[in-house]
């Protein structure tokens, strides 16, 4: 077999801050532009589409964010085993690309899912982030793309106090190290 | 100290905890709560600086950021020493060691001050004047003036506090915390706005906080007293947070704000350890309202600039807030009634005060009235025209005004004092507004410039906005909130509010004097030294605008940024020139405020995270295998591997050997990778690329060129159609990220009818190469159930299969002209899949390469580094590939503009091989190459863009692109050097293997 | 000059208290007709003007100033001077205008402070090395005194550089120019100002031109906020309101106006005693006479006319500083500020005519043009004068954006255009 | 630094744009048939307006879509923001 190997795999506790890297999840950039492929997507995944801006949905498995008016972000909540993400992966691959309603890119290991959690997660990310969280943080499933120290990130706001942040996987040693930095002086 | 100083009811001042520092490595004492300069006013010192031009005395002369004279070197430590702080903005604490600066050897005698007998001769902008003869000379001289230039010392070494940054949104910002700022963030709060209420100082409440006279009374008690009742209602307020010590640095465009926060500079040095020094707060306010105060000015006068003389409401604030007598015999000088605040305070403290002197024919305010009750003598429509003390003031003398004002008459009177008291009215701190672009106006009943027309959502209140007294701040404070705010806030109706009301106004920018101007030093600028006179000079030279005098006399460009003397010196130009105040306009306030600390403006962007670190799936492994790493944009890619002490020069030259002679592995992880996917993605390829693909078979991989608009190349790599409508592209790393945007921008802007998307897959993947005679059994160990044979799997093509379970993608490309693989595998695999082929190829001495190696294999096969070998000046055709422009191809992106009258020349600079005679003789990159080299000026055909020694063939080799290049193969040319020249010959690019056979092999 | 400045007139002015000084330059209102109009009163619109008297015999001239002069750029600038570029026509010009600055004190009989301390360009990365040596190469062919200095040299004429390799981009080299260095920049503007003003010129200030009169395909004067003024040759050198002038006659450039920040600390005791600019760490830094650090930041990327940039530009830039000299983090700044630079495609400046006779312009000179001003003002009189281009200048024309063979200058600049 | 508001995401802080130089010049769709003057003019000729000026911004960090926004070049302020294909809302 081969070795997994993930640039970080590691939790960190300052107070009322955790920061814990999750691995490893399915990931899949969904991009299309016709209502079909909205419609296709929903049913696939037995999920609905979020349409408006900053949105996303959820459902026990999965969750599928907004991230432009053709693009979605799709991961799971868990861990899930390579075959049966192929099979998924391939089938979403067939039922839209193949058909021509839009593109399906897997994108597992393009991103690192960072789990943020606690009171000053906020805090936290306000010293790199010039993102406004004021209303973003109490509102659940949020979902904001913007720049972390520098580096583009995607945040999804599970709940308040509660985030996963997806950093692209070269940046994110970088990034890792830079918030256990700060998280020290929060 | 023998004079006790101090008064001993001060509310603010902690006298039971006393504070030992240094100044001047003298050892004295303060208490808790003091700033320097209060302390070493409680300790007799006022000189403390010299001045920047003449070397005059200097003393503390205000108590705050305006500050001209008290600028002091804070701290010895080489790391950690602070120049040019103001010694009023300085907490005190244990331990804390400062000293004079622009002084030696000390400050009580420095040897500069010999300029201030040369003074004659050096009026402003003398320098511009002379220093001429003879030429050569200006080097020295120069030296002597940088040398006696410059205030404080930079520190030597780096230093070891840590700063960092926040982002804040807010609704309301309000700035400052005097009683307007406490009243609008009150209300503000109140009314469910999310507000931020900043004050630079440790405490709110501005100068109302220790207002304790009858004249200035709220409700029936002090002023000071309602406001310590305000302050105490802002605690129980949920959306209001305050920040203490923290001063608004920069107002930007869009309500953007940067205040910095003071965290540990007023903590002893053990109490400092381990925390942030300075935050910077990059605030985004809603709405902001400046609530800045004013600032007192000074008179200027002959003399007026001696150790003792300072601002009046200085010497109010040190005698009430801080209990500092400022010195035991004091007199005022005035043109207004503020001086008689303070002279009622100290004579409540039981200072003397001699007198006070005032311009205005007598006026009967209730200050002045109360003043006069108490005794105070006043001189009135009376000047000083000149004070003595060469280190400290110790007389005044005093003249009546004429009655146009423009002279001084009668009988001179001597005053004896040890310190006076000056003011000149009051300047509203109209800084932030004009920072932010609002417009000023100017009000001519009391000569200040008040804040007119703003763009954006803000609003002065208080002093800042003009309105100086108590019931004039309260009600109309009230009033702009109210309607900014668009609330309404009772709580401050039916005040009933008692404030002394400014009857007569009177001013003179430049005080006369019994002596010709000419004779006499009336200081504008305190720390530059420039006086009225040389204010008149620059007028008198055709310097007319406020701008030109600001620069030819450097009035206003001291570290106080003129905070003090920038209304002097328009007062003056207005009366010398006869322009009208507001016609004249002011100069630009600029950002900062005050001056702010490099450290704080980077934050944490410092060391480790000055810039983001790249790394690939792999890194562990090249690190482990002690590999030397490049810079390439933001990644670290591994450079050589060198082993036993090798140098670059003998590991790249082992490494390049052992991928030809049978296998090499590099990690190609960092190339850019984007998946194309849609119906149109043949079409736009054709579009992007100069050559065409919708011929290109499935499972096929191309090479594509891409180039600007303007026909220059751009980026290079080889694309592979996965499927009918699937590509994988991949760039250069450097270029990726700029690839997919500039594809992104054309899909979407120029050709949104095609149905294309783009997705970066650059992370995703890690990408193996194995190259060599042997790499095809590499891999075949690796994956053994996949058809390597040259039919089932040729040259430029690429397989889809599983590397136990995992699926991947293996292109058959070559960058280096052997038989090889790249495998590109999801990310978290590829460390894994990499240390495989490693293993499997230990039988065959399988050899880590790096970077540079790579780069030497491809030159001597003649391809290209896109920006090594090109440099956005070269076209396809003049890299020689004319092959890879379509001719069928109606339209690709920069085709147009290979036809235009330049690009079409024939003689154009163009790539092509170079061998020099001696083949041990390796070529510079870089260096230029001539045809002749005895002829003057020398004409450069062009340069060397790669060189290498190449082990493979036991030769230098060289690309280089040379003027009609083309034509001149196998011509000689020369490669001029420092000391001597290169005789090289031009050759095809391509130096190994031209028949490609190894490709297969 | 009636006037002249040296110690003796110091001497003998003091004597009088400095009341006998006269002005600078004349105040003239504008006659209703001149032989030629500068529009623009920076440095290179007073050395044209200049020259133009000087060299070329015409005096009845007038330049044209909407503010006050040397009131945009040349005021703005971080004053460095050197004439290592890359290319020959670059090298041409810029060398030009060196030689002319080492004089220039003298000619004008105003103390500019040329200050030849050197400037370094330092390379931190492999393609940093092998654009610097070429540069190099081709500056000594070209007669231009660059040499290569690698890390310990670099360390050695600079010493509080960080030249430790285990820093983000570590200093692997650099290129110095012995003969580059700084000089004060308003005393430029103030000595061309003086020189012209005494051969006649008139220096128009407070005026603003608010069109171009033509006459078919050639011009006839301009109309100000001070009236029509009649002319036949009008050459432009407005900076980055070059696009504004041109518009009033419907002629495009290839330009985009941005703005360019720079900033000072307070002053301190000589720390640096050369300028020290870094491509790829995208710093430079050097100290004034007065003893502040002179630091220029970058443009921002979108046109404007406000003269202030982004904040990011000056955060990213100090950044770019502390990673080279940490010693300066408790170094404050005293003033930030912008100018409008115009930025040509290329990164070379435009000293050309147009297709309207008599209409020349003299723009494009992006972050760089302070440099220039001597060499740029005595070749735009020649231009303006013969009504044909210098052969310096003549790689400088407007046709090359329509050609194509343009002087791309990218890696000679610190800053990324 | 601008607070632009995305026509996607809302408002944002200018850090997460870039700018794209003026808007409404299209790439010539057949550039062949142009003079090297027009495609020069197509290239690099600009109205560079110190005023109100049509541009194009992307919201490179953000949703990376290209839009088109009407600033005031001598004060920065933005007067509207469309998205691409759509017809300015101010002349």
């Amino acid at each position: 077999m081969l070795n997994f190997n993930s640039p970080i795999i590691d939790t960190k506790e300052y107070s009322e801050i955790k920061i814990s890297e999750v691995e490893p999840i399915l990931k899949i950039n969904l991009r299309g532009k016709n209502r079909n492929f909205i419609t296709k997507i929903g049913k696939e995944l037995s999920i609905i589409t979020p349409v408006d801006p900053n949105t996303s949905s959820s459902n026990e498995k999965l969750n599928l964010l907004w991230l432009s008016p053709d693009e979605w972000f799709l991961y799971s909540n868990d861990k899930i085993g390579l075959k049966d993400f192929y099979l998924l992966e391939d089938r979403l691959f067939n039922e839209i690309s193949k058909v021509k309603l839009g593109s399906v890119t897997n994108v597992s290991d393009h991103w690192i899912m960072i789990h943020l959690n606690g009171k000053k997660v906020y805090e936290l990310l306000s010293a790199g982030c010039p993102f406004n969280f004021n209303n973003f943080k109490n509102s659940k499933g949020a979902v904001t793309q913007t720049l972390l120290n520098h580096i583009d990130v995607i945040i999804h706001n599970k709940n308040t106090n509660d985030l996963n942040l997806f950093v692209r996987r070269s940046f994110s040693a970088h990034l890792w190290s830079w918030l256990n930095d700060s998280a020290r002086f929060i | 100290m023998s004079k006790n100083l101090r008064i001993t009811n001060s509310k603010f001042i902690d006298q039971t905890s006393r504070i030992s520092f240094k100044f001047d490595g003298k050892t004295l004492y303060g208490f808790k709560g003091d700033t320097l300069a209060s302390a070493l006013l409680a300790n007799d010192i006022h000189l403390v600086g010299r001045s920047f031009k003449y070397h005059r005395p200097r003393g503390i002369m205000a108590c705050g950021p305006e500050e001209p004279n008290a600028i002091v070197q804070v701290g010895s430590d080489a790391s950690m020493t602070e120049p040019n702080t103001r010694a009023t903005e300085i907490e005190l604490y244990e331990g804390l060691e400062a000293s004079s600066q622009n002084c030696w050897p000390s400050v009580n005698f420095d040897i500069g001050a010999v300029n201030n007998f040369f003074s004659p001769l050096i009026p402003a902008a003398f320098y511009y004047k002379t220093f001429m003869w003879p030429a050569n000379f200006w080097k020295l001289y120069e030296y002597f003036i940088r040398k006696s230039a410059g205030l404080g010392k930079s520190p030597t070494e780096p230093d070891k506090d840590i700063y960092d940054h926040r982002y804040l949104h807010c609704d309301v910002l309000v700035v400052g915390g005097g009683i307007s700022g406490i009243m609008a963030a009150k209300t503000a709060a109140k009314n469910n706005f999310n507000t931020l209420l900043i004050d630079d100082k440790n405490i709110l409440g501005g100068t109302t906080l220790f207002q304790e006279n009858e004249c200035f009374k709220i409700n029936n008690s002090y002023s000071s007293e309602w406001l310590k009742k305000e302050i105490e209602t802002l605690k129980s307020l949920k959306n209001l947070t305050i920040k203490i010590r923290t001063s608004l640095a920069a107002y930007h465009n869009y309500n953007y704000l940067l205040a910095r926060e003071n965290l540990t500079d007023h903590l002893n040095i053990n109490e400092k350890k381990d925390k942030i020094r300075q935050r910077l707060w990059k605030i985004r306010a809603k709405k902001v309202i400046i609530s800045t105060g004013a600032m007192e000015r000074p008179l200027i006068f002959n003399n007026n600039d001696r150790p003792g003389i300072m601002l009046s409401s200085s010497i109010k604030k040190y005698i009430d807030y801080y209990g500092v007598k400022c010195g035991q015999r004091i007199s005022l000088f005035t043109n207004n009634d503020s001086a008689y605040e303070a002279a009622i305070s100290l004579n409540n403290s039981g200072v003397i005060v001699n007198s006070v002197v005032d311009i205005r024919d007598k006026t009967n305010s209730l200050i002045v009235k109360q003043a006069e009750m108490l005794g105070i003598k006043i001189h009135w429509k009376s000047s000083v025209v000149n004070t003595s003390g060469y280190k400290k003031i110790n007389s005044i003398e005093i003249m009546k005004l004429s009655d146009d004002g423009t002279a001084v008459v009668g009988k001179k009177i001597k005053e004896k004092c040890d310190c006076l008291g000056i003011s000149g009215g009051w300047t509203p701190r109209v800084h932030l507004f004009t920072q932010s672009g609002g417009k000023l106006k100017f009000r001519d009943k009391d000569n200040v410039f008040l804040p007119n027309k703003s763009e954006l959502d803000q609003i002065s209140v208080g002093s800042c906005n003009g309105d100086f007294e108590l019931d004039e701040v309260i009600n109309n404070t009230v009033d702009s909130i109210n309607k900014f705010l668009k609330v309404n806030n009772n709580d401050y109706e039916n005040l009933e509010i008692i404030s002394s009301k400014e009857i007569n106004k009177k001013n003179i920018w430049l005080l006369p004097s019994d002596k010709p101007l000419g004779k006499t030093k009336p200081f504008l600028d305190f720390q530059n030294d420039s006086t009225a006179n040389d204010i008149k000079l620059a007028l008198r030279e055709g310097f007319k605008s406020i701008e030109h005098v600001k620069r030819y006399t450097t009035t206003g460009m001291a570290t106080d940024q003129g905070k003090l003397s920038n209304m002097h010196a328009l007062g003056i130009i207005a009366e010398t020139a006869g322009v009208k105040m507001g016609e004249l306009g002011t100069t630009t306030f600029r950002p900062p405020y005050t001056p702010l600390t490099f450290g704080t403006i980077v934050g944490r962007n410092v060391g480790e995270f000055f810039d983001i670190i790249r790394k690939t799936p792999m890194h562990d492994w090249h690190v482990e295998n002690k590999a030397e790493f490049e810079n390439v944009g933001q990644w670290k890619r591994a450079w050589y591997y060198p082993i036993n002490n090798e140098n670059m020069h003998e590991a790249v030259q082992r490494e390049s050997k052992a991928a030809r002679d049978s296998a090499g592995i590099l990690d190609a992880s960092t190339l850019g990778k984007i998946d194309i996917q849609g119906s149109d993605a043949s079409e736009f390829l054709n579009r992007v690329y100069t050559n065409a693909w919708s011929k290109l078979e499935i499972g096929k991989c191309r090479y594509g060129l891409m180039l600007n608009e303007d026909g220059m190349v751009y980026d290079d790599g080889v694309t592979t159609r996965l499927s009918e409508n699937h590509y994988l592209m991949t760039t250069t790393t450097g270029g990726a990220a700029n690839v997919l945007s500039k594809l992104e921008d054309y899909l979407q802007t120029e050709w949104p009818e095609l149905d294309v998307y783009l997705t970066s897959v650059t992370d995703h993947y890690g990408t193996v190469s194995i190259c060599g005679p042997n790499s095809k059994k590499i891999l075949s160990k690796i994956i053994p159930d996949l058809d390597l044979s040259d039919k089932e799997f040729p040259h430029m093509s690429f397989k889809n299969t599983l590397i136990d379970n995992t699926k991947c993608r293996v292109m058959r490309i070559s960058f280096t002209g052997e038989h090889s693989y790249e495998i590109n595998i999801q990310a978290s695999y590829a460390k894994s899949v990499w240390e495989k082929c490693y293993e499997a190829g230990k039988e065959f001495n399988i050899t880590p390469y790096g970077t540079e190696t790579m780069h030497l294999l491809r030159a001597e096969k003649g391809f290209i580094i896109a920006g090594q070998d090109t440099d956005g000046t070269m076209t396809p055709v003049d890299l020689q590939m004319d092959w890879i422009i379509s001719k069928k191809k109606y339209d690709f992106i920069g085709k147009r503009s290979l036809y235009r009258s330049d690009t079409i020349r024939e003689d154009r600079k163009q790539l092509v091989g170079l061998l020099t005679e001696d083949p041990k003789e390796v070529l510079e990159e870089g260096a230029q190459i001539v045809s002749e080299t005895n002829k003057q000026p020398i004409e450069m055909l062009g340069h060397v863009t790669s060189s290498y020694f190449s082990p493979n063939l036991n030769k230098s080799i060289a690309l280089a692109v040379i003027k009609n290049g083309k034509k001149l193969k196998g011509q000689k040319m020369f490669v001029p050097m420092k000391n001597k020249t290169i005789n090289v010959t031009v050759t095809d690019t391509v130096f190994l293997d031209k028949e490609n056979k190894r490709l297969n092999a | 000059m009636k006037n002249k400045y040296s110690i003796f007139s110091l001497i003998k002015n003091a004597f009088s208290y400095h009341e006998n000084w006269q002005r600078a330059w004349r105040d003239p209102e504008p006659k209703k007709e001149y032989d030629a109009i500068i529009i623009g009163g920076g440095g290179h619109g007073l050395a044209t003007a200049f020259y133009l008297a000087k060299k070329h015999n015409i005096t009845n001239i007038a330049v044209i100033e909407k503010g006050w002069i040397g009131g945009g750029n040349t005021g703005r600038n971080t004053t460095i001077i050197r004439s290592n570029y890359l290319w020959d026509a670059s090298a041409g010009l810029y060398d030009h205008a060196l030689k002319i600055w080492e004089g220039l004190s003298q000619e004008l009989n105003y103390n500019i402070m040329f200050s030849q301390r050197g400037v370094m360009n330092l390379a931190h990365n492999l393609q940093d090395v092998r654009d610097l040596k070429r540069r190099t190469h081709a500056n000594r062919l070209n007669g231009i005194d660059a040499v290569w200095l690698n890390t310990e040299e670099v360390k050695e004429f600079c010493p509080i550089i960080n030249t430790s390799p285990y820093i983000r981009y570590p200093v692997l080299g650099g290129t110095l120019q012995r003969r580059a260095g700084t000089a004060r920049h308003d005393a430029v503007a103030w000595g061309y100002a003086r020189g012209a003003s005494a051969m006649g010129v008139d220096i128009i200030q407070n005026c603003e031109v608010k069109g171009i009169k033509k006459n078919g395909d050639r011009v006839e004067g301009i109309e100000t906020t001070k009236g029509f003024i009649k002319t036949k040759k009008i050459g432009v050198v407005a900076a980055g309101h070059s696009s504004v002038i041109a518009n009033m006659v419907d002629l495009k450039l290839p330009l985009e106006s941005k703005p360019l920040q720079a900033l000072v600390s307070e002053p301190v005791k000589p720390i640096i005693d050369t300028v020290v600019m870094s491509n790829a760490v995208h710093a430079y830094v050097s100290q004034s006479d007065k003893g502040e650090l002179v630091i220029g930041a970058g443009t921002d990327a979108y046109v404007s006319y406000t003269q202030r940039g982004s904040h990011d530009v000056v955060e990213g830039t100090l950044k770019a500083i502390l990673e080279l000299y940490p010693i300066f983090s408790r170094m404050k700044m005293l003033r930030q500020w912008g100018g409008i630079v115009d930025i040509c495609p290329d990164a070379s400046p435009i000293i050309s005519k147009t297709h309207i006779k008599g209409l020349y312009f003299n723009c494009g000179w992006g972050t760089g043009g302070f440099k220039a001003t001597p060499g740029s003002g005595d070749l735009f009189a020649h231009t303006i004068a013969n009504d044909e281009p210098h052969k310096l200048n003549a790689d400088f024309n407007i046709n090359r954006f329509v050609s194509g063979d343009l002087v791309d200058e990218h890696g000679a600049a610190a800053v990324a255009h | 630094m601008f607070l632009i508001n995305c026509p996607y995401c809302g408002q944002r802080d200018q850090s997460e744009f870039s700018a794209g130089g003026e808007a409404h010049i299209v790439r010539p769709k057949q550039p062949t048939e142009l003079s090297d003057d027009q495609w020069a003019e197509y290239l690099f000729m600009r109205k560079n307006i110190k005023g109100v000026q049509f541009e194009r911004w992307n919201h490179t960090h953000g949703c990376r879509k290209w839009f088109n926004m009407v600033r005031d070049t001598s004060n920065d302020k933005i007067h509207a923001i469309y998205k691409m294909g759509e017809k300015p809302p101010i002349k």
